[in-house]
């Protein structure tokens, strides 16, 4: 039988994984994006445990709500993303540096 | 005990295809490695009897999220060389940072609270039960006013995209000759009067 | 018929959103370059919400939609402001956006969804709709941010918003996620009271609160976590970064009250160390960093993140008068900071943002009424008695010696007096050095009004601080 | 409950088996049975007869963009059509309107999107 902190653990995983992404790929900003989508797989990957293990809703319907926002969040990332390759023909965020103090 | 061992095998390819999503050089490969860390969560979520949200998983997000990704990785002409300057500078802070939230947060989860079995009597167990009919009737009835919100937020989503990146439409290079028949010859050619003027002289300005 | 009274709750919010609605649409008919008519409407709008709000008022406390939504006083006090607030800031921004001829309908749309998004926020009664109004209000913020796409540093500072602000959400999802496997409720009273059931597990529900606090200091902008703060602020076009500087700062608020007090009161002693650590750090390093600046608004973003330090005292505190000091403390420093970001506005011309301090010089000859009222700003920036930013700061740091605090209350202190340096040095580059050039202000009659009420308003309150105070304690009691 | 699924199980596995045998197959046998004598004009890119001008890679129009956003909407949409459907007997009037205005929302969405030209292809 699979043991609630057995998830748990797979999830914390997931979620230092996509911190971990964050800090390494400060340059690429899309695959900044995609270590945010990791880290809310992580967090659902966590409600939809506890929901199976407490035997309660509740929690997937949580879960379907970060869904919901988690799509838009990215299509909106996504749009800066292009907005920014626009102006600055580069994803690059060590080449952002026209603001200093 | 099958089902601990598939819940092993995808939380391992997850574990894996996650990694590689974070590590890898090209950003087409890593939404593909994105594409199957969905995939396996889904096959997880199955597992822990969330099968409306595991297939909402599979269709919303590999069938749209990751198509968009894809299409602004295609749409952005990226030097991947560029990109990953300085990847192995980071790398070590980054894994370290990684290591000891990870130990942290261990520790914390496998305390003893956390250690539990599946509940012996289980909703799903009754007859007729269906996970999408909970989940619908929770949604419906508790949670309208959040529901709605949620509609809301994609409105927002639609109304910042567009207004991001809709150019205006590129101007039509075809011919319309309903205009070309209508034109006329005062549209186009403008006769002036001029005084007319003598003659410069060249000699002048060479001085 | 308890639907109907349930609808009545909401009427101000489903007001604003049909309204939103109807002015998106109105919007893609108008020809008008200038966008007036949308313009008019979402005035219109926030005008009704305004009178709903105060109308449906009644001082009593009530929970609708299965409980995930509340009605307090607290709540109607703070959408009353948030509208007002909002009114204001569309005055200022459409002077702006007209002056760098870019007005767009979309702005004022995306506005009133994320003051839609901060009501929600504020009469949130479960994790479930705090994370969807936050969510509501950033996602919009994101978008204002980058909505002059001709701007490269305001597509970069809307990048640096969205991925910081993101990785905050993720945070504060992962502490929901967890208070929710130990207590099985997402439901704000209910957690308070599993909380006391759950006592044996301080460690899980400290380490769950741990995640929900750096959610929280992410979104207020509380130092270590703030990074995107200086950045924003500069790279934003002005008007959006008044917006983000005014009533995203009275949503986090609203959101630390909701979860910290409301959902997780008994680990009090707890989240009051993590707290003062963020607060002196935040009063420290702000106050410290904006001397160096010679950027008026990166100055000013590091001058909010030393107030988001004052601000979080009054929650430390632990009282109700403590939290309705933070109330005063909030409601009272986004008028301010809309004032400092409007003569901003008010000095720049178009395609010259005019946000260097250099451009401040002299300004007292060119205009001497709005170098008046830009010196009531700052003295009450700066806490100079008896201006509204010292009572601001009195009664929450009374508040807090009340409580015993004494030690962080004199490191507030301390930190205010090195704080007033840089605001005094405004005064004298206004009053006291020539203006290298003087091209005369270019400000609609509009403009000019709405800035003067904005400063004699802070005057008004600096003088009689006990009304809004009495108003503060009475939605908190 | 999980036992419905095992067939999916099954047939999963055995499409990845039959994937891995035959790429490894063909892997393998083509390193084995061909001839494999690379040079660097045999590897460079071929664009009729010329040097090539420009990376393989073509960028995507936006409009690609667009519709995706677009397509990711109205797919969250449906998803929560599904259970709506599906428990519309037991919800009443309250769920039935909520729904109606929930697409009320999106549907001033869509106006906005066809008012802006976002679904036009020329």
């Amino acid at each position: 039988m699979i043991v609630l902190s057995d998830v748990l653990i797979l999830a914390a995983i997931l979620f230092c994984i996509s911190v971990a992404g964050i800090f390494i790929n400060r340059k690429n900003v899309i695959i900044l994006l995609m270590c945010i989508e990791l880290m809310l797989l992580a967090v659902n990957m966590n409600f939809i445990a506890f929901s199976h293990f407490l035997q309660d809703i509740n929690g997937q319907v949580f879960v379907f709500f970060i869904l919901t926002v988690a799509a838009a969040e990215s299509a909106i990332g996504l749009a800066i993303l292009v907005v920014l390759f626009r102006n600055r023909e580069t994803i690059n965020v060590q080449d952002l540096n026209s603001m200093k103090g | 005990m099958v089902e601990l061992l598939v819940f092993y095998f995808f939380g391992a390819v997850l574990v894996i295809s996650a990694s590689m999503v974070v590590t890898i050089r090209n950003p087409v490969f890593a939404a593909l490695f994105l594409v199957l860390c969905f995939f396996s969560s889904a096959a997880i979520w199955l597992i822990l009897q969330a099968e409306f949200l595991a297939i909402a998983l599979v269709l919303v997000y590999v069938g749209a999220v990751m198509v968009l990704f894809l299409f602004v990785v295609m749409m952005l002409d990226i030097n991947i060389a560029r990109l990953r300057e300085g990847f192995v500078k980071f790398l070590p802070v980054g894994i370290i940072v990684a290591l000891l939230m990870l130990v942290a947060m261990s520790l914390v989860i496998t305390s003893g609270y956390f250690n539990r079995e599946e509940p012996a009597i289980q909703v799903s167990q009754v007859a007729g039960y269906s996970n999408t009919t909970q989940l619908g009737k929770a949604l419906f009835t508790e949670y309208l006013y959040p529901f709605e919100i949620a509609g809301v937020i994609l409105l927002v989503a639609i109304i910042a995209a567009i207004s991001l990146t809709m150019r205006k439409p590129r101007s039509n290079k075809t011919q319309q000759p309903s205009l070309q028949v209508r034109a006329s010859k005062k549209e186009r050619l403008r006769i002036i009067k001029m005084k007319a003027e003598p003659k410069q002289d060249a000699g002048g300005q060479s001085s | 018929m308890a639907q109907i009274s349930n609808m009545m709750l909401l009427l101000p919010e489903i007001i604003l959103l049909g309204f939103a609605c109807l002015i998106l649409v109105v919007d893609t008919f108008s020809t008008d370059p200038d966008h007036r008519i949308t313009y008019v409407l979402s005035q219109l709008a926030l005008v009704i919400t305004i009178s709903l709000v105060f109308y449906l008022h009644t001082g009593a406390t009530a929970l609708a939609f299965g409980d995930v939504f509340i009605s307090d006083p607290m709540s109607s006090a703070l959408k009353a402001m948030i509208a007002l607030y909002g009114l204001v800031l569309f005055l200022y921004s459409f002077e702006y956006l007209t002056k760098q001829g870019w007005v767009k309908g979309e702005y004022f749309v995306l506005g009133l969804f994320a003051i839609l998004g901060t009501m929600v926020l504020v009469s949130a009664y479960s994790m479930i709709t705090v994370y969807l109004g936050l969510e509501l209000l950033s996602l919009s913020l994101y978008a204002m941010v980058a909505m002059n796409r001709d701007s490269a540093s305001a597509s970069e500072a809307a990048m640096k918003y969205f991925v910081l602000g993101a990785l905050a959400s993720g945070m504060l999802l992962y502490g929901i996620s967890i208070l929710y496997g130990i207590t099985g409720t997402f439901q704000l009273n209910e957690l308070n009271q599993q909380i006391l059931q759950h006592s044996e597990q301080t460690g899980l529900l400290v380490f769950a609160m741990v995640f929900i606090i750096v959610g929280i200091a992410f979104k207020l902008g509380a130092v270590p976590f703030h990074m995107w703060v200086p950045d924003v602020y500069q790279g934003a076009p002005t008007a959006v970064t008044m917006f983000v500087g005014s009533i995203p700062k009275i949503a986090a608020f609203a959101m630390a009250m909701r979860l910290l007090v409301n959902g997780l009161e008994p680990l009090m002693t707890n989240w009051q160390t993590i707290l003062i650590i963020l607060a002196v750090l935040s009063m420290g390093i702000g106050n410290i960093t904006a001397i160096a600046q010679s950027n008026i608004k990166r100055l000013l973003a590091y001058s909010t993140i030393a107030h988001i330090g004052f601000l979080l005292l009054g929650i430390i505190a632990g009282s109700q008068q403590g939290y309705a000091a933070s109330m005063f403390y909030v409601i009272t420093y986004a008028l301010m900071s809309m004032g400092a970001f409007g003569v901003v506005i008010l000095l720049s011309r178009k395609d010259f943002e005019s946000d260097l301090l250099e451009d401040l010089k002299g300004l007292s000859d060119r205009n001497p009424w709005f170098a008046f009222i830009m010196l009531i700003l700052m003295f009450s920036l700066a806490g100079v008695p008896p201006f509204v930013g010292f009572w601001a700061k009195w009664f929450v740091l009374k508040e807090l010696v009340a409580s015993g605090f004494i030690w962080v209350a004199a490191a507030a202190v301390f930190f205010a007096i090195i704080g007033a340096f840089y605001y005094l040095r405004i005064i004298k580059l206004m009053y006291f050095d020539k203006a290298d050039e003087t091209p005369a202000l270019e400000a609609t009659a509009q403009m000019q009004v709405v800035l003067s009420l904005n400063g004699i308003a802070l005057l008004i309150i600096g003088l009689s601080p006990g009304l809004l105070m009495a108003l503060c304690l009475s939605s908190l009691l | 409950m999980l036992e419905n699924y095992f067939p999916i199980l099954v047939f999963l596995s055995i499409g990845t088996a039959i994937g891995v045998v035959l790429i490894g197959l063909g892997l393998v046998l083509g390193r084995l049975l061909g001839h494999a004598r690379p040079d660097s004009e045999k590897q460079s890119p071929y664009e009729c007869g010329f040097e090539a001008f420009e990376d393989a890679r073509m960028k995507f129009d936006v409009r690609y963009y667009l519709v995706a956003i677009l397509f990711i909407i109205f797919d969250l949409e449906i998803a929560f059509l599904f259970p709506w459907a599906v428990v519309l007997d037991e919800i009443g009037m309250a769920g039935f309107w909520a729904m109606m205005i929930f697409l009320g929302v999106l549907v001033v969405g869509f106006i906005y999107e066809w008012r802006k030209g976002a679904l036009e292809w020329e």
